[in-house]
């Protein structure tokens, strides 16, 4: 009974924990990016590869315990958000000639 | 309000002190930005066009008086760089520069863009207003002096022209162009962060004179050639990748090759003067960015990344130079040249010293001029569409418009390094550089590929001079050039000539404006 | 006197120009006598100097004249300077003089030619071209001259440039004359190379330094002047231009083509004989060897020719060919006393052949001829002088210049002489043959074109583009002469006398000719004794010292004559007394297709030669050119493919991207592991 | 002459020479196009005041010296250490003079058919370059003046030429800027290694760089290749001609006579100056290289010159063979060699020049180049008949004219050093006279067709154009002295340059130097 | 023991909710999805201390953000279900994964390599606290945070500024609608 508790105890979750996940949250993000042909995914998993840069930061902060990696957070919460709203502005503009339009669809320029 | 809080409790909160003489640019330009914005919604009746691109020239114009007043401080022997804001901006002969030239870029934009938005019926202010903001972002850049600073710099700079790439509403290709653009740019600049972040575990600060001078574990400086990996052998991984990202985020920017593919497309289908704002502005704040991190603050680390360079400029000269021997499409064309001119330019950074820095300064410089020219050229024969930029709308065109295409002439034979003309020293300077710093292999790769670039722009001067006009451009009117575009289109010969002939004062100043390490607080 | 001699050269010059300024203006016939008078002041001029050199003594034989320094480089230095001795006198001696009689005789036979002046500019300026030859104080101003004439001899040879074989044999002539031309220049490099100089004479010239020559290089030297005189002196194997260069007017075979250029290389091979004696034995043996071959070759394939201008080319060929015999036996006196026989003679016979030609309305094939001589008297007469001259029978001119040549032959090998031998005798009967057709028998002219037998019609028709090209002369306005001839007939008639004198002159010269070197006694030996000072440096004897005693000589040379009389006989036999009966038995195929040399040459030429430059023009346009566009076409076809990665998809930029950042990691993180 | 006798020393005669063309194509430049009566009065005055400074700088020249003269230097760009120095010596003396007189014979000889204000322009701003490329003793002025002439070049031939113009004029800028590409490199290489090795500042002066080039024996070697390319391309030598057939087949009357004799020189200029001066070890060690290319140019040439139906292109291949003359006179290092290349590219200027003249006049009466479709031309046209004939025998080098005392010095001088390439190269002088007398044959001799028949003969104007260069042709095949001694100090103290760092002796020559003779080895 | 047992839960629900972002067909459920990994990284912030970045990131990503999100998606009618069957671009599915695949090795990898090189103990081999301590209570997390905003970081603060107005300007300038008619023609 006691011999799972204290293997439980023994492991610490170190930083490469969190630097491993925010690794595996990039890549999905990235590989979503690739994957998805709805603009609005694509800008979904954008996020999602923000949010993995954003975890990585508050992990180094606290590893070397520096409050400059939390302030760096902040930045890219307001970087995300104007990006989303310029990205959503752009895509409505789009999207008002093109309705429906996919990512793949729009491919009028190549070469 | 936050002075009255720093003044209400002095002990919770210092503020650093202000040195507006270093942000006074970044402030000319977005005050002038948020003035046209109010002054254009508040008032009734809308003033005359041409006023806009006046204002935004002005306000230019005194951004660029701004920063020659700083110039005079930063290369003044006895003062010499400084940071200021909490060492968050570097001011230093570099920054100066930079930002002249985007400030040049945003004027010369605006004026193609005058007679462009009359054109094209299209509306306000807002052009311009992004135009100013995004060059603002451009001189953020050029003197962030923390990471973050310059990925705030970067994403102003970048979101403000991924608006004016899709602004042309009524042209599909505009927003094909905007939504491409702001995808990868979005993408790229995750990539950019993500390094970011690996070089503040690396390093454990994002302020750049923090890094580039160390902070032993005991507190002590060890000085600008500070390496961790003296300490603990091998630099760490952390830091490689970071610089990696890094070159990924920049690339990206200048459109280097394998990060250029959207350069093409967003060039095709964007609105003419904003492409000349791009591959000037944009461009120059890109290579900015990256001396200023790889060259300044990881000089030290200068084998670590060369070789990364090395191959970057390698594939972009060849991308560049090979894949617009094919296109039909004039801004496509350019667009291509524009990519293997950013090889011609990573030569410089890659070089990894003072002439290295110098010549890229002094190739960015002038291809400003070229380039704004360029596209200069390509909006005005765009007609109203802006869509008439297929080659064959060049045939015969020095017949039809003899001065225009002379010009037009002048500024490819400048791209393609004719001698007396300033495409010709760009190439030199940095040419000079890679030889010095042993990379003739380079240098040689570098001029086969402006031989093949060369076949480019020759092509455009076979339409224009020897191709007969197709039958139905001979029987329409007659381009109008409009005032902006002339201008524009005058200071961008004139300077494509006089440096051409008279280099030296040009190439001084990049010598100045040499990036350094900012350490001194002022 | 001698100081004159820069004038020699001067005047005929001085007639192509002003001919070349104001040739129309003066029209015909003064153009002609300005020529023929620029000509003639030339050859009192050389007289003049001639005697002033005879003046000195034998051993002050020697004059030389700068003009100009021409080509200073370096340690190189040639000068424009002529040089008077008793070989180069005896060179523009009879030069100028021929040259004059030909000058006159032109007068006539281009009467009423369109380029009648023209004619005559290329005339004075051969003769300058020559006469610098032969005076040039160095190898350098020789090769000029040597050009010279090579250059005239083109024009002249294609003076009727409208009819496209003309043009051919003059571009032929020009062009294998150059290949000569190539040992020539060589053999200047290596003179220079090795003597410093290109001078002859004087303390560091060429000649006084000979001696001093390695032996090789005195071979080399002397071996790659012998491949210029080849192609100048239409040896084997480069003599195939000379029976095409017939082309030209009769008046220009008779000088350029039978007196005087031709017979350079036999001047350039006499003026290098300290170089010959220096250098290896096997050189002048096969000097010998080629001459006798060609002597013989050419008589043999001159018993088949049907064309008289022909069978006297290929027996310029045969003489020039005896020349080189005698070079190659060290007999020079013997060469160039024969050059100087042969001159009179072969001037003359050419020139009686044109005369032939005039009065036959252009017609050229002796088949077509006959009984002429009641038309045309003092043409035939002469031409019979000459005809006697050339066959060797005494006391003709040619009968003691040939004997002397037999004899060092025979002293040098026997079997030289034995192919020396039979040649004569061939010699004696074709020209027998030339003469019994044209002038005596029955007249076939008026009947013309109907009875040349079957047989021969493929020989005929082998002979056509020459026919053709004779047919043509006078020009296009002359074109339907020929034909218009064979068609009625004609009626010859004698010609003026600016034609009939130079012929009586010559005959007289030929009757007399002899006289210049009569080997009787030492003091009837004038030339041998007027060229000692020249040939003496040699370092052999002049002295030919035979191995046959003096009967023993005068036994072959009677006997020669009287074999040459005899196959002279034989001649008469076949085509007088059987009328050509029996004829095709001489008159082998391959002999009329001169061994198939020349048609060997030609058809290499137009095969195998022609497929080879097409062969590299076509490795130009394709390999060389071919990787030049290649370059673009690969550059081109790269841009096309990597195009295609430019999708326009949004979604595989950013995959480019990615890749793009793993690679960077990748290449960072080899580094770190 | 009187008047040139008192022009004073230190009037920058070689600055004007550059200058003043260029001022002409400038006023030309202002001149409206409407005033066509006045462009070609422009161009001729410009050119013929540019000759007569030529010949003042012939009267000028100091014959027994040497050294550069009327040397003139002003600083350009001091930070590179490049200056504007002009100098000649008694290499470049004669092509100044050849490129002054050419030039004005060109414009007089030809008329464009339209844009006669650009065209006169273009070929005045070409000969402002080539006098530049002559004149200029510091390598970064020569680069530019060596580039900047393809851009006249360029037009001329794409927009005056004929057929297939675009494609040559492509091809031929392209193929130049190849070349140049590693010249460029070659050049930076060159003197940022000589600054390093030597110390003190960055020059480009010619002199100084040759007085000590302190370079590494391997590192000279590689940097005369990328000299020896750009000049390969531009001479051209097998097997890199092929832009040269193309390029004179399309261009203009005017621009094949400036190409051929005036263009081409600037590659064998180049390898005297800028290859054998600068790099004389490395020179002497390539020597057997260039020697074979330079053999293989004149049996090639020569080969293929005689297949080509085109007479145009007949004449370009035998610019090919001749200039594989020159150049094995230039690297068999001797005095007659190099001395008779140099005279050989004055000749070749004049015989080929001359001759392209006459082929554009059977050009612009019988408006077809063909071979086979010109016949019989001498009948209706003796005097152009008798005028190409001269050309045509000088350029097959008949001696008494100019043409062959250049190869006869050029193979008597080879020989010395290089005695079965020279056996070999003198074939060429064969396969000479085989391709212009067969081509000769087929136009000019046979019955005219009636196309043919009626072809007008040689103007009078036209005649008094070309006697110049008929004077020319007769006079320095007579008296080539006043010539010689002018070069020969130049080339004496080159060869002493060359003998003292190469390291080689100089050839033995007679008898008397020698106790066995060279032939020795035969 | 907690903190593992909270770092497997959250982790587990960030990755699946972050696939379910990618493997969604309805971008409605995307949207949810990204919510829920939002969610999952603002616990592991709490977990790190970070407590205000955690409000902060639930109020602005999932609260502003994501709204904005589907908001688009209802303004713009694209909630149509995207097939995921196929991709229409060849091999881009594959190569995506490989490239997943291969990318998530190489920051893997680099994290290991720092491990492995790093003599002390952690990836993190910077220089401690040089902006500054974090705080040891959570109280204190937000003082400290905002101190170092206005000074160390008052520039960044300042110039965010200008990309909020460039959001605006932006969206106003897309936002507008043109008249059909004026439509360029391609």
């Amino acid at each position: 009974m006691s011999a799972a508790p204290s293997l439980l105890a023994a492991i610490r979750v170190t930083e490469i924990w969190y630097l491993g996940l925010g690794a595996m949250l990039f890549t999905i993000g990235a590989v979503g990016v690739l994957v998805r042909r709805n603009p609005l995914v694509m800008f979904m998993c954008i996020e999602l590869m923000l949010n993995a840069v954003n975890l990585t930061f508050v992990t180094f902060a606290r590893s070397l315990d520096d409050v400059g990696g939390q302030v760096v957070v902040f930045f890219v919460l307001v970087v995300a958000a104007a990006e989303v709203v310029v990205g959503l502005g752009i895509l409505v503009a789009l999207l008002r000639r093109r309705p429906g339009a996919t990512a793949d669809d729009v491919a009028e320029l190549k070469g | 309000m936050l002075g009255i809080v720093a003044q209400l409790a002095p002990d919770l909160l210092r503020l650093p002190p202000v040195e507006w003489k270093a942000i006074v640019p970044v402030l000319v330009l977005v005050g002038g930005a948020l003035l046209l914005l109010l002054v254009a919604a508040l008032s009734r009746q809308k003033p005359a066009r041409s006023v806009y691109a006046l204002w935004t020239v002005l306000v230019a114009g005194g951004a660029v008086i701004s920063e020659v007043v700083l110039w005079e401080e930063v290369t003044d022997s006895a003062r010499g760089p400084f940071t200021a804001m909490a060492g968050a901006v570097g001011a230093d002969g570099f920054s100066v520069f930079v930002g002249v030239v985007i400030c040049l870029s945003v004027a010369l934009a605006a004026l193609l863009a005058d007679g462009y938005l009359r054109r094209e019926s299209m509306e306000g202010p807002e052009l311009y207003v992004l135009m100013m903001l995004s060059g603002a972002g451009g001189l953020i850049m050029a003197s962030a002096n923390d990471l973050i600073v310059l990925f705030l710099g970067l994403e102003i700079l970048s979101i403000a022209v991924y608006v004016l790439a899709a602004m042309h509403l009524r042209r599909a290709t505009s927003q094909e162009a905007g939504m491409k653009y702001f995808v990868l740019g979005a993408f790229s600049s995750a990539f950019f962060l993500y390094g970011i972040a690996l070089i503040y575990g690396a390093t454990g600060t994002t302020n750049l004179t923090k890094i580039a001078t160390g902070v032993a574990s005991a507190g002590a400086p060890l000085g600008a050639e500070f390496r961790p990996d003296a300490l603990l052998g091998g630099t760490p991984a952390l830091l490689l990748a970071g610089f990696a990202l890094l070159v990924v985020g920049f690339g990206f920017k200048v459109a280097a090759a394998p990060f250029h593919t959207w350069a093409p497309d967003v060039y095709q289908g964007s609105p003419t003067p904003t492409v000349a704002f791009m591959a000037s502005g944009v461009k120059v704040a890109g290579f900015a960015g990256m001396l200023r991190v790889f060259y300044a603050t990881f000089g030290g680390y200068r084998s670590d990344w060369q070789p990364y360079l090395y191959a970057l400029a390698v594939a972009t000269l060849i991308v560049g130079s090979v894949l617009a021997v094919v296109q039909t499409d004039v801004k496509r064309m350019l667009a291509y040249s524009s990519i293997s001119h950013a090889g011609f330019i990573l030569l410089g950074v890659q070089a990894g010293t003072a002439n290295g820095v110098a010549g890229s300064l002094f190739y960015l410089a002038t291809y400003t001029f070229m380039v704004a020219g360029s596209f200069g050229v390509v909006t005005v024969v765009a007609r109203r569409g802006d869509n008439r930029t297929s080659l064959h709308e060049y045939n015969g065109l020095a017949k039809r418009e003899p001065v225009l295409a002379f010009v037009f002439t002048v500024f490819l034979l400048a791209q393609a390094g004719v001698p007396l003309t300033a495409g010709f020293f760009a190439k030199f300077y940095v040419l000079r550089a890679a030889i010095d710093a042993g990379y003739w292999h380079l240098a040689v790769v570098a001029m086969l590929s402006a031989v093949v670039a060369a076949f480019l722009y020759l092509r455009i001067v076979v339409a224009m001079y020897m191709t007969d006009s197709d039958p139905d451009a001979v029987t329409e009117r007659r381009l109008r050039v409009p005032y902006g575009a002339r201008l524009a289109l005058a200071v961008a010969f004139g300077a494509t000539l006089v440096f051409g002939f008279l280099p030296g004062p040009l190439a001084d100043s990049t010598q100045d404006a040499v990036v350094t390490v900012v350490a001194r607080a002022r | 006197m001698l100081d004159l001699v820069w004038l020699i050269p001067t005047l005929p010059l001085a007639g192509f120009l002003v001919l070349v300024l104001g040739g129309r203006v003066l029209g015909e016939p003064r153009a002609g006598w300005l020529a023929t008078l620029c000509c003639g002041g030339s050859f009192l001029i050389t007289a003049l100097v001639f005697f002033g050199l005879v003046d000195r003594g034998a051993a002050d034989r020697h004059f030389e004249q700068t003009l100009w320094t021409w080509l200073p480089s370096g340690s190189l230095h040639v000068e424009f300077g002529f040089l008077v001795d008793p070989l180069s006198i005896t060179m523009a001696l009879f030069i100028t003089g021929i040259g004059t009689l030909i000058h006159l005789y032109s007068i006539g036979y281009m009467h009423g030619d369109p380029k009648f002046s023209k004619f005559f500019l290329y005339l004075n300026l051969f003769a300058a071209s020559m006469l610098l030859l032969v005076l040039g104080n160095n190898m350098l101003l020789t090769f000029l001259g040597w050009e010279g004439v090579g250059a005239c001899s083109y024009f002249l040879i294609s003076f009727w440039f409208s009819k496209e074989a003309n043009a051919s044999a003059g571009k032929k002539a020009f062009v294998t004359n150059r290949i000569g031309d190539w040992g020539f220049m060589i053999a200047m490099f290596l003179t220079f190379q090795a003597t410093g100089t290109l001078q002859y004479g004087g303390e560091h010239g060429i000649l006084e330094q000979a001696h001093t020559l390695a032996p090789v290089t005195a071979t080399a030297i002397a071996a790659l002047l012998f491949v210029g005189a080849c192609g100048k002196s239409a040896q084997l194997p480069l003599y195939v231009w000379l029976p095409d260069a017939m082309a030209g007017p009769t008046p220009v075979s008779a000088l350029i083509h039978a007196a005087t250029m031709v017979t350079s290389g036999i001047y350039l091979m006499t003026r290098v004989n300290p170089l010959l004696a220096q250098g290896y034995d096997w050189l002048p043996n096969t000097i010998a060897w080629v001459g006798v071959a060609t002597a013989f070759l050419a008589a043999t394939i001159a018993v088949a020719q049907n064309d008289i201008k022909k069978i006297l080319a290929y027996s310029t060929v045969s003489q020039l060919g005896y020349m080189f015999l005698a070079i190659g036996s060290g007999a020079y006196v013997a060469a160039v006393f024969h050059m100087v026989t042969h001159a009179f003679f072969k001037a003359l016979l050419f020139l009686g052949s044109g005369s032939v030609i005039h009065g036959m309305h252009e017609e050229q094939d002796i088949r077509r001829m006959g009984g002429l001589r009641k038309y045309m008297p003092i043409t035939a007469v002469t031409f019979i002088i000459g005809w006697l001259a050339i066959a060797g029978i005494p006391p003709f001119a040619g009968f003691w210049s040939k004997d002397d040549i037999l004899l060092a032959a025979l002293n040098k090998n026997p079997a030289l002489w034995a192919f020396g031998f039979v040649t004569a005798l061939l010699t004696a009967f074709y020209m027998s043959r030339q003469v019994f057709l044209v002038f005596f028998g029955e007249e076939r002219f008026r009947d013309a074109g109907a009875d040349l037998p079957a047989d021969e019609a493929h020989a005929q028709a082998h002979d056509e583009a020459q026919a053709e090209a004779h047919d043509g002369a006078q020009d296009g306005a002359h074109d339907g002469a020929g034909a218009l001839a064979h068609a009625h007939g004609v009626e010859p008639h004698e010609s003026g006398w600016h034609m009939t004198v130079p012929l009586v002159v010559l005959a007289a010269l030929a009757v007399l000719g002899g006289g210049l070197n009569l080997p009787f006694t030492d003091s009837s030996k004038l030339l041998e004794r007027w060229l000692e000072p020249v040939l003496e440096s040699a370092g052999r004897s002049t002295e030919t010292h035979f191995s046959v005693d003096g009967s023993v000589q005068t036994g072959l040379a009677i006997g020669t004559a009287l074999l040459c009389a005899l196959a002279i006989s034989l001649a008469w036999t076949i085509y007088l007394r059987r009328k050509g009966a029996d004829a095709e038995k001489i008159e082998l195929d391959l002999f009329a297709h001169a061994w198939h040399y020349d048609e060997g040459i030609t058809a290499f030429a137009g095969g195998p030669g022609r497929a080879g430059f097409e062969g590299v023009a076509a490795l130009d346009r394709n390999v060389v050119d071919g990787a030049v566009n290649g370059v673009g076409s690969l550059v081109r076809w790269t841009s096309s493919k990597l195009r295609l990665a430019q999708t326009g998809y949004v979604r595989s930029y950013a995959l480019g991207i990615v890749v793009g950042a793993i690679v960077l990691l990748g290449l960072f993180l080899g580094k770190a592991a | 002459m009187e008047t040139m006798q008192h022009l004073s020393p230190h009037t920058p005669l070689l600055t004007l020479l550059v200058v003043v063309p260029f001022v002409g194509a400038l006023i030309l430049g202002l001149v409206p196009s409407r005033r066509s009566e006045l462009h070609k009065p422009i161009a001729v005055i410009f050119s013929v005041v540019a000759f007569a400074l030529s010949v003042a700088v012939l009267v000028q020249f100091e014959r027994t010296s040497g050294d550069f003269q009327l040397v003139d230097s002003h600083s350009w760009i001091s930070s590179l250490g490049i200056s504007w120095t002009m100098g000649i010596d008694g290499i470049s003396l004669f092509l100044v003079v050849l490129n002054g007189l050419l030039f004005p014979i060109a414009i007089l000889a030809t008329d464009p058919h339209h844009d006669q204000k650009a065209y006169y322009a273009w070929l005045l701003v070409l000969e402002a370059g080539c006098m530049g490329v002559f004149c200029a003793l510091d390598l970064f002025v020569f680069f530019v003046m060596f580039e900047i002439v393809l851009v006249p070049m360029y037009f001329l031939i794409g927009q005056w030429g004929h057929g297939n113009r675009t494609y040559a004029a492509l091809k031929f800028f392209l193929y130049t800027m190849f070349g140049s590409a590693f010249m460029l490199v070659a050049l930076i290489a060159t003197a940022v290694l000589h600054q390093k090795a030597a110390g003190g500042a960055l020059t480009f002066d010619l002199r100084d760089i040759a007085a000590n080039l302190a370079v590494g024996k391997d590192t000279a070697r590689w940097l005369f290749l990328g000299f020896a390319v750009a000049f390969a391309v531009k001479v051209p030598v097998f097997p890199l001609h092929t832009w040269l057939p193309d390029a004179h087949t399309e261009a203009p009357t005017a621009g094949s006579v400036i190409l051929a004799g005036i263009m081409l020189k600037l590659g064998t200029y180049g390898l005297l100056r800028f290859g054998i001066f600068l790099f004389p070890e490395a020179a002497a060690h390539y020597a057997p290289l260039m020697v074979t290319l330079g053999v293989i140019g004149i049996l090639y040439g020569a080969v293929v010159a005689t297949m080509q139906k085109d007479l145009k292109r007949l004449v370009a291949y035998s610019s090919v063979a001749h200039l594989g003359f020159i150049v094995l006179g230039l690297f068999a290092l001797t005095t007659q060699g190099i001395q008779g290349g140099v005279l050989q590219m004055v000749n070749h200027g004049i015989s080929t020049g001359a001759l392209f003249l006459l082929v554009g006049m059977i050009y612009e009466r019988r408006h077809t180049r063909e071979i086979a479709k010109l016949k019989g031309l001498q009948k209706p046209a003796p005097i152009l008949a008798g005028v190409f004939m001269l050309v045509m025998l000088s350029s097959i080098g008949l001696p008494g004219l100019n043409g062959f005392l250049g190869e006869f010095l050029i193979l008597i001088g080879s020989f010395l050093t290089r005695r079965w390439w020279t056996v070999a190269a003198a074939a060429g002088v064969i396969l000479a006279a085989l391709y212009l007398l067969w081509a000769y044959q087929r136009v000019f001799h046979g019955e005219p067709d009636e196309d043919n028949a009626d072809m007008a003969d040689m103007r009078w104007t036209e005649g008094l154009v070309m006697a110049p260069l008929l004077v020319l042709i007769v006079f320095l095949g007579l008296y080539p002295k006043p010539m010689l001694e002018r070069i020969e100090p130049t080339v004496d103290k080159l060869m002493a340059h060359v003998q003292a760092e190469a390291d080689i002796q100089p050839p033995k020559v007679g008898i008397t130097t020698s106790a066995t003779p060279a032939a020795e080895g035969n | 023991m907690v903190d593992v047992v909270v770092f497997v839960l959250a982790g587990a629900a960030i990755l699946c909710s972050a696939a379910g972002v990618v493997v969604a067909g309805n971008p409605v459920h995307s949207a949810l999805s990204l919510v829920a990994t939002l969610f999952g990284v603002a616990v592991l912030f709490v977990a790190q201390d970070a407590h205000f970045l955690a409000a902060v990131q639930i109020i602005v990503y999932a609260g502003a953000i994501v709204v904005l999100f589907l908001f688009v998606i209802m303004l713009l009618g694209v909630d149509k279900v995207e097939s995921l069957e196929t991709d229409p671009i060849a091999g881009q599915r594959p190569a995506a994964a490989v490239v997943g695949v291969v990318l998530l090795g190489a920051s893997l990898l680099t994290l290991m390599l720092t491990g492995r090189d790093n003599h002390s103990p952690g990836i993190a081999t910077g220089v401690h606290s040089v902006t500054g301590p974090l705080p040891d209570s959570p109280s204190g997390n937000l003082r400290t945070l905002a101190r170092s905003l206005f000074t160390d970081y008052l520039y960044a603060f300042e110039i965010t500024s200008i990309l909020l107005v460039i959001a605006v300007v932006g969206a106003v300038v897309l936002a507008r609608r043109t008249r059909k008619d004026e439509e360029v023609p391609q």
